[in-house]
């Protein structure tokens, strides 16, 4: 395969990504889709790894995933303070402060 | 072996700072909780803020104490004189945000104060790290080491004033946390989260094409569509952190619900190494190549002037006021970016704009957080009778010169800095960065840069007049805690003694930029 | 006479107003103390004078320019004292000013509290510092940096009575206009910098001012730096249409306004010009721009103040069209023309505030048609502001004659008639408005406030009576300053001061036949029988008057309604559109992170097209 | 032929499972179709010649990442509105965005002459360590202590209240 396919689907994932973070009113909804943006990115490294011949880009990738999994980590901390402080766990029940 | 030990040397600093982590971790640990209602006096976890900073002072000695190095880590990281600006600069946001945090620490989470300051740590690990890095991977990992702890610390805190309190719910959940402080975490992490995929999105383009995650061989990556698209994305994601137009919306939001100590660390340390990185991975991957991110870095910083500007202008909120105000800053020290960026493009490098940024972060350093200390004071001395409404308010420093003319003027100093006035240190620093972009060619920025400067006069001076002609609700003084009030000297001096003589900054600030590897 | 160097005297002139300025600034308890705080002031403004006058009597021309931000004389400020024939004398002007101001109201603000009058002669212990620093600014940048200084303590000043919300507003319009055009002069000074760092061997650049540095950079830096500081100029001194915000600044003290508008803010512009001279030679189109708008602006505010009732909005357009022929003069290559003009216009036009101050005080308010009489009441401070308006209105003789004339004989020399032409007419419409006021003030139908009037106490009369002596003398002044400035000057009677001198005494005539005599009866026409019959016939009494109130009149507030909702109108939708552009933009900040989001992915999709389309 | 096939399949999977994880009504669902997404992608690796980096996909993505999202899902079910909002209204812009970005990146792509991928036998793991250790050994540092402080970081958030302070 071209690593143009890869990169196409990488692309298509990002922007399946893109489409979930922005119509999820659940903050669990919205690391959903921010997972599919950083698998999306995860391809596009193993495959571009692969297309440069070398292993950095794998490493590379690794070091996204693990990012990835302390963002997590946070993230869902952060739902949880948010539930209970608001009882909700929809982004747009926290909009006390604005303008 | 020998390559390990003079590898943790020439990391010298991100190494100390690592092991104080680990030190204060099992300081908290050791340190019971014994605290009354308010937590004031005898809670032994109060030692933990000391410690952490005579430990920020230590590491901060030693950095003065220890020279550039020159020395490489791999290929990945160097210890030169830029790094050692930075680190300095970094080292000195720590201790102001440490001493800032204490008294409110002590009084509003007594408990978790430990945690606070390790994660303080953490985050200006990245910080240090960030200074040096010189490849991708490292930059991106620095930046969530930076960036994590920040999430985290911006969601701290139970107090935010005028919190409206939910139902109890049952069993688990009986105790409910503030909301404002969620709220300010929400925002930061969600815009965070979906910026840090763009980033890495656009950083494995770079990569890809450049077949090398060092920051020297990117600018070997053949020109091509994808190519743009990476920096642009890569441009984006950062804009985050920078709080540039249009990915700057979290930043009100979340300076107002945060701790505000915090928010005078947030507000100024990972906004300048997030610039920093930017800075180096455009200037040494794509610096010959101007074209590929000039004109679009050009437009966000016209965009995040103007926007930054005019949000800013209606504010009556002052940490919403500062925010804002701080994206117009942000703006503006762009333009020294591109100052460099254009010179370099033109193939005869110019580091004036770079000499300009690192100034100006300094100037911005002082003036910013010692007026966000300065809010704190205030907050911190609000008694039940005071109307809630005016909490954080610029109404709430009417006639501030009347109850304490110290901090008024301490404040004062540093609106006129951030207003670019002269003989404050903010002058210098936009006079720097202008004169720099004048150099570049890029006049017409200077006068728009400086016509919208006469905006940001207008809502500093109000602030200022509110200080001054307004009346207090009450006469007496504001009671200031002594951690409080070094940290807001310490800013203020800085402010005027800078202006006053700017001299040894602008010297330290050329030496940095002299020792710069990469240009 | 070798008392002290040069550069001692200067640093003493400009360090005594600083000293005054901390001590009562820091020390509370003497701020708050009233009267003393303000000998404390006056104390430093007395010094500065003397060491001013002696530094005039001394003589000596001495340059000090210390690197004041160290790095070794690679960065670029440098600050110091620049002593020579100009600037001595400026600051002799300045210091004598404030020392009247002061002085004068120790009387005037005597109703103040105590800690409202420390407050106020700290302003002005900050301002006269600062005013004085700019004087001697050696270059460029010293020369910014005491001029935003100048500017934030008449902010101060004209806000002084700041719980009333037209003076905050007019403080904060007056620092709002000149700060916008500060632009320029903040601009002007990196265009400077960076053009002489591009001609410099070394790469450094200066912020001199000299024809070195004019040379230089050559004709199209030259006009660059120039122009920019020229909007500087049009807002510090008032230029059409960076004028509004003067009018307006009435709302402050009137000894603050005699200050302001004599000698010191609104000098501060045509001062800059006068000092970067070298570089405004070099910029021939920057020049010419001057001469026209110079005179549109003399002749445009003139007009406006024929028809003004408050004594001290005539005064400001007054102003506004005295600095209009300083631009004007200078514009037309005549430094010393320009000068000479800002060094006698200090004098009369301090003494006509300080009268005006005066008068006000002893009525209490500043309407024309209050004062109606006052003549009877204050015999002296009457004849010191007939004094100051026969001086401006150009009577020869008087400071305001000689000086004017060199204007009108520079533009005449260089050929340009139209400004000449707009010039002549603007002097006698200045002597009609001045003798207006006068008619009105002093002897028109007596108001119901002018029976308590009485003479104003000393404190007031001694810088009146003493600022009198000088709107009488500084005309002869001419030779001794020339040569002070480096020109030749002698006075002698030409076509031109013939033609100004008549339209001035016509407009005189013609102010007092309307306003003090009201001899435009038909009654009193009816003497030349004949042509009073014509007239009386031919309603020609009735037609001119018809004709002045619609015509001139007309004219008048037609133009006056130009100025405040034309002019300041755009100003005013700038701040407006500025405010509510943020309004607009702050409904995007509507606290659902959701939005925020969205925001983050519109920014990259807008960057990755634009990086699409730069590829 | 057979790895055109194959690539689609997978490819398929992938994509289908992934638009489903952002459109399914309920979370438990997408979390499940997140996971689904997870290894198909996994799948692709092993087909990149990067099993390692496959292992660790299902292993600490689908293994560590999805359970913690489905603990989330269960400790936040008892809030009053989910499910009931859990999309947005605002979903046309969103898929006009979506597809601009798409159209944007897929024209940069094809614009692109990118290398071949090299078919080559399976990197070993020792290789890729060397890699991680020798080239990046300060990123990896770096990334302990950012995974310890987030550790604490989660701890002081979500700890209940009533113990705190």
């Amino acid at each position: 395969m071209p690593t143009s396919a890869y990169l196409l689907l990488g692309a298509a994932l990002f922007c399946m990504g893109v489409f979930g973070v922005l119509t999820r009113r659940n903050a669990i909804g919205v690391l959903i889709g921010v997972e599919l943006m950083t698998n999306a990115v995860n391809l596009n490294l193993i495959a571009l790894s692969r297309a440069n011949g070398h292993l950095t880009g794998q490493a590379f990738a690794l070091f996204s995933l693990a990012l990835t999994v302390a963002e997590v980590i946070v993230g869902l901390a952060i739902v949880l303070l948010l539930y209970r402080s608001h009882r909700s766990v929809l982004t747009d029940s926290a909009v006390e402060m604005k303008g | 072996m020998n390559e390990w030990l003079s590898g943790l040397q020439t990391l010298l600093i991100p190494v100390l700072l690592t092991a104080a982590l680990l030190l204060l971790i099992l300081a908290d640990l050791l340190l019971p909780f014994r605290g009354g209602k308010d937590g004031s006096g005898g809670n032994p976890k109060n030692a933990l803020g000391v410690i952490a900073f005579l430990q920020l002072a230590a590491v901060a000695v030693v950095s003065w104490l220890s020279p550039a190095s020159g020395l490489w880590v791999g290929k990945s990281w160097v210890d030169d004189s830029w790094t050692v600006f930075l680190h300095r600069l970094f080292l000195t946001a720590g201790m102001l945000a440490v001493l800032g945090m204490y008294a409110h620490g002590k009084k509003n989470f007594a408990r978790r104060q430990g945690e606070f300051y390790t994660l303080l740590f953490a985050s200006l690990i990245g910080m240090t790290l960030l200074a040096g890095a010189r490849d991708l991977l490292l930059i991106v990992v620095a930046f969530e080491l930076m960036g994590m702890p920040l999430y985290i610390m911006a969601a701290y805190g139970k107090t935010d004033g005028d919190s409206a309190q939910g139902p109890a719910a049952p069993g688990l959940l009986r105790a409910t946390p503030a909301r404002r402080p969620a709220e300010a975490g929400l925002k930061l992490y969600l815009v965070g989260a979906v910026s840090a995929a763009i980033t890495l999105y656009g950083v494995s383009l770079l990569y890809g094409l450049s077949g090398s995650t060092q920051l020297v061989d990117l600018a070997k990556a053949p020109s091509s569509p994808l190519l743009f698209v990476g920096v642009a994305m890569t441009i984006a994601g950062f804009s985050f952190k920078l709080g540039l137009a249009p990915f700057q919306f979290w930043i009100p939001d979340t300076y107002q619900g945060a701790p505000t100590p915090f928010v005078s660390f947030l507000s100024v340390a990972p906004k300048a190494a997030g610039l920093t990185a930017l800075g180096t991975i455009l200037l040494i991957g794509f610096g010959q190549r101007g074209d590929i991110w000039i004109p679009t870095l050009l437009a966000v910083a016209v965009v995040t002037m103007v926007a930054g500007n005019l949000l800013a202008l209606p504010q009556l909120h002052l940490k919403r006021l500062l925010g804002n105000s701080g994206v117009a800053q942000m703006g503006t020290m762009i333009i020294g970016l591109l100052a460099v960026g254009v010179q370099t493009a033109h193939g005869q490098p110019d580091p004036a704009g770079l000499r300009a940024l690192l100034f100006y972060f300094v100037g911005y350093l002082a003036a910013n957080t010692g007026l966000f200390l300065v809010v704190e004071a205030l907050a911190a001395s609000r008694t039940a009778n005071d109307a809630p409404e005016t909490r954080d308010m610029i109404a709430g420093l009417s006639g501030l010169n009347r109850r304490s003319p110290g901090l008024a003027l301490a404040a004062l100093l540093c609106l006129l800095s951030l207003a670019g006035i002269p003989f404050v240190v903010g002058f210098w620093a936009k006079l720097y960065v202008f004169v720099a972009a004048w150099q570049a060619g890029q006049a017409w920025l200077v006068i728009l840069a400086a016509a919208l400067a006469v905006i940001g006069l207008f809502y500093y001076l109000r602030v200022a007049r509110s200080m001054y002609l307004g009346e207090p609700t009450t006469e007496a003084p504001v009671p200031v805690p002594w951690s409080l009030k070094i940290a807001i000297l310490v800013t203020a001096l800085a402010t005027a003694g800078l202006g006053l003589m700017p001299g040894p900054l602008v010297e330290a600030a050329r030496a940095a930029v002299a020792g710069f590897t990469g240009l | 006479m070798n008392i002290a160097s040069p550069i001692t005297l200067a640093a003493v002139a400009v360090m005594a107003p600083l000293a005054t300025f901390l001590i009562i600034g820091l020390i509370a308890p003497l701020r708050r103390s009233g009267k003393p705080a303000a000998w404390v002031g006056i104390l430093g403004a007395t010094t500065s004078t003397v060491a001013a006058a002696l530094l005039v009597v001394d003589g000596r021309s001495d340059i000090l320019i210390a690197d004041w931000l160290g790095a070794g004389g690679k960065f670029f400020a440098s600050i110091g004292f620049q002593v020579d024939g100009i600037s001595a004398s400026m600051l002799l002007v300045v210091s004598l000013v404030a020392w009247c101001v002061q002085v004068f109201s120790l009387g005037y603000m005597s109703d103040e509290t105590p800690a409202g009058l420390g407050r106020y002669y700290t302003w002005h212990s900050l301002f006269l510092f600062s005013m004085n620093g700019l004087v001697m600014s050696p270059n460029a940048l010293q020369l910014f940096l005491c001029w935003e200084l100048v500017g934030l303590a008449s902010y101060l000043l004209i806000g002084f009575y700041f719980r009333k919300p037209s003076a905050g507003r007019a403080a904060v319009k007056a620092f709002w206009i000149t700060k916008l055009a500060d632009i320029g002069l903040g601009a002007g000074l990196v265009a400077l910098y960076v053009l002489t760092a591009k001609a410099s061997p070394d790469g450094l650049g200066s912020f001199d001012w000299s024809p070195q540095v004019a040379q230089a950079i050559g004709t199209g830096g030259a006009t660059v730096v120039a122009g920019l500081f020229f909007v500087a100029v049009m807002g510090k001194s008032a230029q059409f249409p960076l004028h509004i915000w003067l009018p307006d600044a009435m709302e402050g003290p009137t000894p603050v306004s005699a200050l302001l508008h004599a000698a010191t803010m609104v000098a501060a512009g045509v001062y800059l010009v006068v000092r970067a001279y070298p570089l405004f030679q070099a910029a021939p189109d920057v020049l010419l721009f001057m001469t026209y708008l110079g005179a549109w602006t003399a002749i445009f505010a003139a007009v406006i103040a024929t028809v003004q009732t408050d004594i001290k909005k005539v005064l400001a357009y007054s102003t506004c069209s005295q600095l209009g022929y300083m631009v004007s003069g200078l514009g037309a290559g005549s430094l010393f023309g320009g000068y000479f003009h800002l060094f006698t216009h200090a004098g009369f036009k301090a003494l006509l505030f300080l009268g005006a101050g005066a008068l006000i005080h002893a009525v209490h308010s500043n309407e024309l048609t209050d004062m109606g009489g006052l003549w009877r009441k204050m015999k002296l401070s009457g004849t010191a502001f007939i004094l100051g308006a026969l001086a401006l209105a150009g009577v020869p003789g008087l400071a305001g004659f000689f000086s004017k004339d060199t204007i009108l004989e520079a533009l005449h020399a260089s050929g340009q008639t139209v400004p000449w032409l707009m010039l002549l007419l603007a002097a006698g419409l200045t002597a009609f408005y001045m003798t207006r006021v006068v008619a009105l003030a002093l002897f028109g139908k007596p108001g119901h406030h002018t029976e308590h009037a009485h003479e104003a106490p000393a404190s007031m009369l001694i810088p009146v009576l003493l600022l009198a002596v000088t709107a009488v003398g500084a005309g002869y002044m001419g030779g001794p300053l020339a040569k002070m400035v480096g020109a030749e000057y002698a006075f002698h009677w030409s076509m031109t001061g013939i033609i100004a001198t008549s339209l001035g005494l016509l407009g005189i005539a013609a102010g007092w036949a309307i306003y003090g005599a009201r001899i435009v009866t038909a009654e009193q026409l009816a003497v030349f029988a004949p042509i009073g019959n014509f007239i009386r016939a031919s309603a020609v009494d009735r037609s001119a008057a018809w004709v002045y109130r619609n015509a001139m009149l007309g004219l008048g507030s037609g133009i006056a309604w130009f100025d405040r909702y034309v002019v300041d109108g755009v100003m005013n939708l700038t701040a407006w559109l500025a405010m509510s552009g943020g309004q607009q933009l702050r409904t995007f900040q509507s606290g659902r992170a959701g939005d925020y989001v969205y925001a983050v992915l519109v920014g990259v999709v807008l960057l990755v097209a634009a990086g699409l389309w730069n590829a | 032929m057979a790895e055109t096939i194959a690539f689609g399949i997978i490819a398929a999977c992938m994509l289908g499972s992934g638009l489903l994880a952002v459109t399914s009504k309920k979370l438990v669902h997408s979390v499940l179709w997140l996971a689904a997404t997870l290894v198909s992608t996994a799948a692709l690796y092993v087909a990149l010649a990067a099993p390692f980096l496959a292992a660790m996909q299902i292993v600490l993505y689908t293994g560590g990442v999805v359970t913690l999202m489905l603990f989330g899902v269960m400790l936040t079910d008892q809030a009053h509105d989910v499910g009931a909002a859990n999309l947005s209204g605002k979903r046309l812009p969103a898929v006009l965005l979506g597809l601009l970005l798409f159209g944007l990146l897929a024209a940069a792509i094809q614009r692109t002459s990118l290398p071949p991928i090299v078919e080559a036998p399976p990197a070993s793991t020792v290789e890729l360590g060397k890699v991680l250790l020798l080239d990046h050994v300060v990123a990896f540092e770096a990334l302990s202590v950012l995974l310890l402080a987030t550790m604490i970081g989660a701890i002081v958030l979500a700890r209940r209240n009533d113990v705190q302070d």
